[in-house]
């Protein structure tokens, strides 16, 4: 993996791609030892924007974190709210209200549903592609509209709480869920008429960035790119959580193992999103959102809990260690891009700079989750 | 005087001379690939403003100039892409366009 | 894949003498093992088969194995070649026994069943061979751990800072480092 | 003598101004035409519905400090940029935009726009190899191959076109054109061009999208892999000359597109008078599309970007060429 | 002269001084520039001025070939082989030592004196009438008449050329 | 054949994309223009908190308990009170809101009891310095009148 191992007979330059490009979506920067327009070696450096959030869990108390989870990933904060929440009321046993725990979902659903939005248009404008980003925008607003009426913010929601959540959604938010998802099934049509189906995308994706299932295995990929090479892994499935079980839902999988296959599982991914809030309105039971007993300040028992929940990028598990303090001992976060960005640098050699660009794009990378 | 010096043959047999001449001294003085190649085409194109000269001013057939100029043309292409191709060729197994460094090519 | 037969395999590398016992094992009919830390025959817990294992809804692991250094490895393969994945690797500071803690969490795709496989070493001194070989994913984990904590990850193709700055010599996961 | 040269001057002063014009106000269309093909607006401050932009977008070029990072060989490096744009503006000259209104009416028109046009890429490269620059240096690269592979199908239906029109006057092929849409190269429905026409049309046209590096194959910008490729290192006004001559290229291909096929400045229907408003008109939808086409698509792959020319583009206009040898032969 | 084109003699004597000098600085660069990309910018300005010059012999056709294919593709070409072969723009191109370059210079200098002595003194029959019209339709027909096989062998020689630049750059892709 | 096939779903695919393009070019535009126009905030906007005017007295609700200080996990919000003759309880005297430092969570407002804290609908935040991001909310409560 180290740069000795390049055949030195190859006429090669570095190309820094990044800290600042086009491409990176963030503070990445990616060394690349390029033989003309093909990549040798990459070695994606890391830690611009690091702001050792472990460390800060270690010295606030367990609800003060909180919004600190919500700033790992910016664009599917309320997955990573949900999955500490989840992990701190497992170590508390706190038992969360049947109504706060469909209204977790729901939300984290919509969340989903934006972040892949976000995803897919910047992922096109990866590709040289402007417009439908805004497209996706458009759309994507109306999911934040949406969840600033109840969570009050745009990006870092810091909605759940351990216990439920911190505020019950009124009728507005069901009405305006409903319509929401009715517009965004009109439109699915229209990105894949535009998108996906256009020839220049499916010979850009095509075949480009093979990912193998064994790759995966080593790496510890999850998310989209792993059920984008074949594997039906989707914590909600698999350990399932939440009211995750009472959804009617499918993994979208593909066994391609190319970009295409992973643009493909994202794209399948938001109309499943879409049935799970339907259904998670159509069933969504009367009670309070909060579970009386939720103590005001967490002392759980000594000993290390685990935690994993199906974010938009794959799975975030969440690793606490308690000493029986107010205070988290050690908190781990488990970021699935920090795994999936590693595979890069093996499965870019050999591949043209666009190309490498694309598959890349697949990865859905999130440079704050990664950094931390 | 100025328009003279358009309708004049000797100004092009001396412009003429003049890039065969920087041709023959580029080549000579050159020691890379790369620019004998272009020192090479500067003598063709000396070659050529004189045909075109005399297709001008002398010859009896109007054409004639004119198409030797085109065929040097041709010629001219085909060579910069053989020359090319060969010298990328060199470069990839020797590692460089100097013509004095190639010694291996000789025997 | 059979959980008990990953059981079987990393009961043999888990530490002989001593195995960590969660504290919610359920209760009977091993009530001494209700106690933390208590050293409990291999054997024994093998055939209450109920070996290292951490009630899964209040932990969220299924399995907890506590190896010897040397044995990380070998676990490793081992589970490798029950096709699991490696989710992370981590350390914990446990300043007071002025040891430290290395975890690597394992998941399996196709089957329920989480895999905790931990070491110590020595405060003063951390090193763990590397799984990087192994786990190709362990070599940035190993990396970050190495940022955070300072351990050495003998056999580690590049060690150099991943998060932090290419100059840090400092471990900001260590309980006495003060910013 | 006088008057000659001020003639001269006149025609000079009245291209580059035409040129400068369209090539800013390109700009603004483009900006104008993206913000609504993605529902915004996009400039309406500067000026009544923002047409006022362009000067703005001038005035701030200029008024940047022209940067010459270190590494670069300066004189290539500004020499670059005027040698897109000046051969662009060349080419102007022998553009017909009416049929007494055209700065010079050169027997060999096509010839000489095609001639300009190649002048283009050596500017691109020479800046991009000039601004020592790797992600330049990979553009230039893909200029050239792009360049070259695109050149042969454009060649090819233009030959085509010739073979059929006996002329490469581009007045004269225009007026060849005249008596209502029917008679247009496009859809000539007379026997004297070959059926293949319409498909020479989208050959031509997808090719001059490629040599004016327009998107879906904007190999030497592809700002979102090589960051600007070829001008990545300029800024101020080299980047201000470089991105003229870009639009002045955009500008003389829709304008020969429309020579070629579309009939310049010969009216669509019969009883309507030609002028020079059909051929603007006609540009402008051209160029209209040239903007959509940006606005809709993803950029290409370069392999896909080579294949298209030399397994689809290149075979189809040969057989183009060989039909319409054949369909003159005949009829 | 094309009295069409330039009917303003004192213009044309000012676009041909410029063409000249053009060609000559062209020249000058193309063998005398220290860095190799410098001399195929030179080259092709050089290429630009000849151009020229057979614009005012009457030919326009030919001038605009010239440009087509020596400065559109041959230079683009030869700087593309600069950018393969000469990656780092800061290494110096070879240049031979004192020796080389004087030996360069007296040959160069005889070679000059020598046609330019020949073509001066020598008393060649100028025709009084334009003989080159101009017309590319002559151009055409005796290209197709009196030289078509030397058309035909051009062409040839074309193909060869790209089959045997296809031969020796191939290679290069197999290694990898 | 496969080649037309593929020439022939593959140009059909770019007019699809064309047409699809040019309705939208003819449909609203959705942006809003912001400096002209602005949007108005939903009810559960979390901006910087103010402090929240007592209807009764005219002042402010606060009692001085610090657990907002104490929820604040970036530890932005300084309040000192006083404890003053005739008056029940302490009196605020200052604070402060170090909005450098926020992180807008609203853990602040949750943990107040008396509810003397709310979130402004302020989300047009510039300033030329770092100091003047430093609130002193109980001056901004005064201004309010």
């Amino acid at each position: 993996m180290s740069a000795d191992v390049i055949d030195k007979s190859l006429e090669t330059f570095v190309l820094n791609l990044g800290p600042q490009h086009p491409a990176t979506h963030g503070v990445l920067r990616v060394k690349l030892t390029m033989d003309g327009e093909y990549i040798v070696h990459a070695e994606p450096v890391l830690g611009y924007i690091h702001r050792m959030h472990e460390k800060m869990g270690e010295n606030r108390t367990w609800a003060q974190f909180m919004p600190n989870t919500g700033r790992l990933d910016y664009l599917a904060a309320l997955s990573y709210n949900h999955g500490y929440a989840m992990a701190a009321e497992r170590a508390e046993g706190i038992e969360v209200p049947e109504r706060a725990e469909y209204i977790r979902c729901i939300t984290v659903e919509l969340n989903r549903i934006a972040s892949h939005l976000l995803w897919f248009g910047a992922f096109v404008l990866d590709l040289g592609g402007f417009t439908p980003l805004l497209y996706a925008f458009d759309d994507r607003e109306q999911i934040l509209d949406l969840l600033e009426s109840v969570t009050g913010a745009r990006l870092t929601f810091c909605y759940f709480r351990f216990g439920g959540v911190y505020n019950d959604i009124d009728d507005n938010f069901i009405t305006g869920t409903r319509e929401f998802i009715k517009r965004l099934r009109s439109r699915m049509p229209m990105y894949h008429d535009l998108v996906t189906n256009n020839i220049i995308l499916i010979k850009r994706l095509k075949g480009i960035g093979p990912i193998s299932q064994e790759m995966c295995r080593r790496y510890g990929a999850t998310g989209p790119v792993l059920r984008g090479s074949g594997v039906n892994f989707d914590v909600r499935k698999h350990e399932p959580y939440s009211v995750y079980p009472e959804f009617d839902f499918d993994i979208p999988v593909y066994t391609d193992c190319d970009s295409m296959a992973r643009y493909m599982v994202r794209m399948d991914e938001m109309e499943q999103s879409m049935r799970i809030i339907e259904q998670g309105l159509d069933k969504l039971p009367e009670g309070p959102v909060m579970a009386a007993k939720a103590p005001k300040i967490l002392k759980p028992a000594k000993g290390d809990y685990y935690c994993a929940v199906e974010a938009a990028r794959g799975s975030f598990g969440i690793r606490l260690v308690s000493d029986g303090t107010n205070t988290p001992y050690r908190l781990k976060l488990r970021s699935p891009t920090f795994s999936n960005l590693s595979l890069f640098a093996e499965a870019c050699q050999g591949m043209l700079l666009p190309d490498a660009l694309a598959l890349m794009g697949t990865l859905d990378l999130v440079i704050p989750e990664i950094d931390r | 005087m100025m328009l003279f010096l358009s309708s004049q043959l000797n100004t092009y047999l001396i412009i003429g001379a003049f890039l065969f001449a920087c041709g023959i001294y580029g080549l000579l003085q050159h020691r890379s690939l790369i620019g004998m190649l272009i020192s090479g085409e500067l003598v063709l194109s000396g070659a050529s403003v004189n045909m075109m000269a005399f297709n001008r001013f002398l010859a009896p057939d109007p054409t004639v100039g004119q198409i030797f100029t085109l065929f040097i043309m041709g010629i001219a292409a085909a060579e910069a892409a053989i020359a090319l191709s060969i010298i990328i060729a060199v470069y990839r197994n020797y590692k460089t366009i100097d013509a004095e460094d190639l010694q291996d090519l000789q025997g | 894949m059979g959980l008990a037969k990953i059981k079987q395999a990393l009961a043999e590398l888990a530490v002989t003498e001593t195995i960590e016992v969660s504290k919610t094992v359920p209760a009977p009919p091993a009530a001494e093992g209700e106690e933390q830390g208590k050293p409990v025959e291999v054997k024994e817990m093998i055939e209450q088969n109920m070996l290292f294992t951490p009630e899964y809804a209040k932990k969220g692991y299924h399995l907890d194995v506590k190896v010897t250094a040397e044995n990380v490895a070998r676990s490793a393969k081992i589970l490798l070649d029950h096709e699991f994945f490696l989710e992370s690797i981590t350390g914990v500071d446990w300043i007071k026994e002025n040891q430290i803690e290395i975890v690597y969490d394992f998941n399996h795709w196709h089957t329920l069943c989480r895999v905790v496989i931990r070491t110590r070493t020595d405060r003063a001194n951390p090193e763990v061979p590397t799984i990087s070989e192994i786990y190709s994913g362990a070599n940035w984990h190993e990396r970050e751990t190495h940022d955070f904590f300072g351990v050495t990850f003998t056999g580690h193709p590049d060690l150099s800072p991943l998060l932090l700055p290419e100059d840090a010599d400092y471990h900001p996961l260590l309980k006495d480092f003060k910013a | 003598m006088t008057t000659e040269l001020i003639r001269l001057l006149a025609f000079l002063v009245g291209i580059i101004a035409f040129a400068a014009l369209n090539a800013a106000y390109l700009v603004w269309v483009e900006r104008k035409g993206a913000a609504h093909f993605q529902r915004r607006i996009g400039p309406k401050e500067v000026g009544p519905y923002g047409l006022l932009q362009p000067l703005a977008d001038g005035a701030k070029l200029m008024s940047k400090q022209l940067l010459i990072p270190d590494g670069v060989d300066p004189i290539l490096f500004k020499i670059a940029p005027l040698m897109v744009l000046v051969p662009a503006v060349m080419s102007f000259v022998t553009i017909p935009f009416g049929e007494h209104l055209a700065a010079r009416n050169i027997d060999l028109g096509l010839l000489m726009v095609f001639a300009f046009a190649s002048i283009n890429v050596l500017g691109l490269l020479l800046g991009s190899w000039g601004s020592a620059n790797k992600y330049a240096v990979i553009a230039a690269a893909r200029v050239i191959s792009q360049n070259i592979a695109y050149e042969i199908p454009m060649l090819l239906t233009a030959i085509a076109l010739v073979m059929a029109t006996n002329t490469m006057n581009l007045n004269e092929m225009v007026s060849l054109q005249g008596g209502g849409f029917w008679h247009w190269n496009l859809i000539k429905l007379t026997f004297t061009a070959s059926p293949l026409t319409p498909i020479a049309f989208l050959i031509f046209f997808t090719t001059m999208l490629a040599e004016t590096n327009r998107a879906p194959f904007d190999m030497a910008e592809a700002e979102s892999e090589l960051v600007a490729g070829s001008f990545t290192e300029y800024s101020g006004m080299g980047f201000g000359v470089f991105f003229m001559g870009e639009y002045a290229n955009i500008v003389i291909g829709a304008a020969l597109t429309t020579v070629l096929f579309l009939g310049g400045w010969q009216s669509p229907l019969p009883f309507l008078p030609n002028s020079v408003v059909w051929f603007l008109m006609k540009m402008y939808v051209i160029i209209f599309t040239v903007v959509w086409i940006r606005w809709t698509f993803p950029r290409t792959q370069f392999y896909a970007l080579l294949n298209l020319s030399w397994k689809v583009l290149i075979p189809i206009s040969l057989v183009n060429l060989i039909v319409t040898a054949g369909w003159l032969k005949v009829f | 002269m094309d009295q069409n084109l330039y009917s303003a003699e004192g213009l044309a004597g000012v676009v041909f001084l410029g063409l000249l000098a053009a060609t000559v600085a062209g020249a000058l660069i193309a063998v005398n520039a220290k860095r190799l990309v410098r001399s195929v910018a030179g080259l092709s300005l050089c290429f630009t001025g000849v151009a020229g010059l057979y614009y005012f012999l009457n030919s326009p056709f030919v001038a605009l070939m010239e440009l087509l294919i020596y400065v559109g593709a041959v230079c683009v070409a030869i700087i593309f082989a600069v950018m393969l072969a000469e990656p780092r723009a800061e290494e110096k191109v070879g240049k031979s030592s004192g020796l080389g370059s004087l030996f360069g210079v007296i040959a160069g200098g005889l070679v000059f004196i020598g046609l330019a002595t020949v073509s001066t003194k020598s008393h060649w029959s100028i025709a009084k009438t334009k003989i080159n019209t101009g017309s590319v339709t002559e151009l055409g027909s005796s290209l197709m008449t009196s030289y078509s096989m030397v058309f035909e062998l051009i062409s040839v020689v074309l193909l060869v050329a790209i089959i045997g630049a296809l031969v020796l750059a191939l290679p290069g892709r197999d290694k990898e | 054949m496969a080649y037309f096939n593929e020439l022939y779903s593959g140009t059909k695919s770019l007019f699809i994309g064309m047409g699809i393009t040019i309705k939208e070019f003819f449909k609203p535009v959705v942006t809003l223009q912001y400096p002209h126009e602005s949007l108005t905030m939903t009810a559960r906007f979390r901006g910087h908190i103010e402090l929240v005017r007592d209807l009764e007295s005219g002042g402010n609700k606060c009692i001085v308990c610090g657990m907002c200080q104490k929820a604040c996990p970036s530890g932005c919000i300084t309040g000192n009170g006083e404890k003053r003759e005739g008056v029940k309880g302490k009196v605020l005297t200052e604070y402060t809101l170090d909005f450098t430092k926020c992180s807008l969570c609203g853990m602040c407002v949750e943990s107040c009891k008396p509810a003397a804290i709310q979130f402004s609908k302020d989300y047009n935040l510039a300033g030329p310095s770092r100091e003047a991001y430093i609130y002193d909310l109980l001056k901004r409560l005064e201004e309010q009148k």
